[in-house]
């Protein structure tokens, strides 16, 4: 026989898989006694069972922390969740996610498919509507005799006793409550003088809650046009009518608290505000004032005179090097003429004119000395001559003792023919003449 | 109704008017003109809170008259 | 016209005009007539900023006697 | 029409002026005249510093009287 | 006509009569005469170069006060 | 006429006229009328260089007090 | 007309009556008559020189008072 023998690890392996992998075992109702119950503090093991049967039930803690009943040995409930093996023991057992008590289990079959219904409607995602935060009237649509509004008129009149609350009476338990519920509803929505709707019930089990689980409510809910503040239940309570509701309140003093302000504090805020506007107006005029101050601490304003200082500088500069340029052009205009002046005056004609005056007199002198020379030339020449003349003179000849006779009519007589007797005649001697007349004549022969 | 309705509108616009001013970038005129506004809203909205009596809480009878419910839960009590 | 130019306006014009004139390379003419510009932008500016001033503290002088207060809104109404 | 040659022309001219006598190689008559044209222009030209001095003068003085405002104003503070 | 001759027409002249005279072979009229032109030319300048001093000391003393500075300016004219 | 011939040409003469008589040779009349000639022209030579000289001094003096000189020269014209 | 024979004519004319005496052959008689003349004419031409150097003398003495010579010279004109 060559037949394979499996090992018990890949046969349980086998049988998880087969387990895990069937549709019908993923989600399972399943309906049973608690047994073997014991509180652990993270996981919950137990069994269910029945007259004839028993299954091993496992519940997380994640799980088991939304139930909100407290499990009891013998306590029938009803379960969801997923059939598997733990395959360290081989044994199959349910891994329950939610739990509840049985007996109400058909309420909360409705509940869970209205909510169903109306979360695919949208009307738990719909926007909610603002609560009008300083409400003047409020509605209540609640049993007149309960703790809910009381503990409303009691908050109310602590926060914001100037909020007028107005008692709708409803029946809240019992056939009646939800359409009832519904009327008041509606009459309050009839009216506009309404700010709030607080729609409230006080703990109790879930057939005492459930008209506030009931469609038409929830729809009444959803279609008011006043803001609706829901406390139904207690705390861990909640209701359709808390989901479509536009605020969720735990309690009737929360529901209170959520729909007035404290009158104190509205005071409080507007007095800070108006603290704030003055404060914040101040500032903003000092700010200016600051920024209008820096300005006006320019020294344009300080020193207007500093905007034309500098012309004042600069025209006087000009004026001074205009004067200095001219005073120097006449300086140099000055000296040059001065020098030209000095000039003129050493080359005046006065040296000349000197110059002139000696050639002058030079020539003067020369004219003098050569007339004088001339004449003195002459006067030799003529020296000379009367020397000469001297020397020739015939009255050197009579001064030996010579002389000559003239006869009357002043000829020389040379010959003794040349007188007769008793002619006059003269006798020249070489220092004078003498007269005398002729007495004889005699011619002697030679 | 407009004067009832307009508290929260009015104390919305208080505190626009508040962070306007705290930003501090508007102009001088409009700053003067939302701190007048400011002071009389402000004014106003203290005035009409003051002036607001206490209310005791009232009963909507199904003939629609409200009747005095405080008594009541006085009793209650 | 010129009540209509903004505070803010007024202002950077004259923050305008003290630069300039303190860069000082403006013709003196130019420089004279801004500095009146700006004399009598300052003075406008001032005056403005004052009569804001007493706005603020007469609103603040009627703000610590409510019932004063309360009364001039009333009258106001 | 001198007057409306700008104080900046003017004195641009009496710069010119100055320079071309200052280089000094311009006839003794033109440099004269020039000079003379010169002194006017810087006649002139003090004059308009005078007149702007006087309009200063006149707006620092009304001036003043914000000044004395000022004063009262930090005193109320 | 003399009065259109410029200062430096003259002053050359005059340089030109110094520099003849300078060169000395110019007959005595002739001499002279230049002379005496040149002694002529030389007191106009100096009359010419008198009256730009007197000129600027005017200026100069006036300058210090200007309007009558002014006043005298205007009355050259 | 003997006004127009120039000193230099009345300077040559002058020096013809010596050297004339220099040369010797000439009749005692002749020289004796050259020489008064000569007397004449060196007379004539030496009144116009006192001439020059008198002006040149006069130009002289005249030019330290020169609104003098210029009166005395408008006058010579 | 002996006056218009010049001074070296008779010079000339004295020259010759020496020459003639010198010959010595002519009569005593005309000898004596041309030593006559020759005294004669040697008495002019010494009276001729005579007046010249007066007249030279009295150009000398002038000379030396210029005015005088001046006076002269102009009363010549």
């Amino acid at each position: 026989m060559g037949n394979d023998y499996l090992s018990v690890s890949d046969l349980t392996s086998y049988i998880k898989k087969k387990f895990d992998r069937d549709p019908y075992l993923d989600k399972v109702y399943l309906t049973g006694e608690i047994s073997n119950f014991r509180l652990r503090p993270a996981h919950q093991y137990f069994s269910l069972k029945d007259d004839n049967a028993k299954i091993s039930a496992i519940m997380f803690k994640s799980a088991f922390d939304k139930v909100k009943f407290r499990p009891e040995e013998g306590m029938k409930v009803l379960v969801t969740g997923r059939i598997s093996v733990y395959e360290a023991t081989g044994n199959y057992q349910i891994y329950i996610d939610h739990m509840e008590p049985d007996g109400v289990g058909a309420l909360y079959q409705a509940y869970e498919q209205l909510k169903k219904k109306l979360s695919a409607e949208g009307l738990f995602n719909a926007p909610k509507k603002p609560l009008e935060r300083y409400p003047k009237r409020i509605a209540v649509v609640t049993s007149p005799s309960g703790a809910v509004i009381r503990d409303i008129i009691t908050t109310t009149r602590r926060r914001y006793p100037i909020a007028q609350i107005v008692l709708y009476p409803a029946v809240v338990q019992g056939d009646a409550a939800a359409s009832d519920i519904v009327r008041q509803i509606n009459r309050v929505n009839e009216r506009d003088d309404f700010d709030t709707l607080i729609i409230g019930r006080g703990g109790g089990s879930i057939e005492d809650l459930w008209p506030f689980n009931e469609e038409i409510v929830a729809r009444a809910i959803f279609d008011s046009k006043i803001p609706v503040i829901s406390s139904v239940g207690h705390e861990t309570d909640t209701t359709i009518a808390d989901l479509v509701a536009d605020v969720r309140a735990a309690t009737p003093t929360a529901a209170a608290e959520l729909a007035v302000p404290v009158l104190t504090d509205v005071m409080t805020d507007i007095k800070n505000d108006q603290v704030r506007i003055f404060n914040a107006f101040r500032n903003k005029l000092n700010q200016l004032q600051q920024r209008l101050a820096k300005v006006q601490q320019s020294y344009i304003f300080k020193q207007p005179e500093r905007l034309y200082d500098s012309y004042v500088q600069k025209i006087d500069m000009l004026n001074e090097r205009l004067t200095n340029s001219l005073k120097e052009t006449i300086n140099q205009s000055d000296r040059k003429l001065n020098d030209l002046v000095y000039n003129l005056k050493i080359n005046s004609p006065k040296n000349m004119i000197k110059e002139q005056q000696q050639v002058l007199q030079v020539q003067g002198n020369q004219l003098k000395r050569n007339i004088m020379l001339l004449i003195q030339n002459k006067q030799n020449q003529l020296t000379q001559r009367v020397d000469a003349l001297d020397h020739l003179s015939p009255l050197k000849v009579m001064s030996r003792g010579f002389s000559f006779t003239t006869n009357s009519e002043g000829k020389v007589v040379k010959k003794i023919d040349d007188i007769q007797k008793n002619d006059d005649i003269e006798l020249k001697l070489i220092d004078g003449y003498a007269k005398a007349t002729v007495n004889e004549v005699k011619k002697e022969s030679k | 109704m407009a004067e009832k309705a307009s508290f929260e509108d009015n104390m919305n616009k208080l505190e626009q008017i508040v962070s306007e001013l705290e930003q501090g970038d508007i102009p001088l005129e409009k700053a003067l003109s939302e701190f007048q506004k400011g002071v009389k809203l402000s004014g106003e909205l203290q005035s009409t809170l003051k002036n607001a009596e206490k209310t005791l809480a009232k009963e909507m009878t199904d003939d629609d008259s409200e009747v005095a419910f405080e008594k009541e839960e006085s009793e209650d009590k």
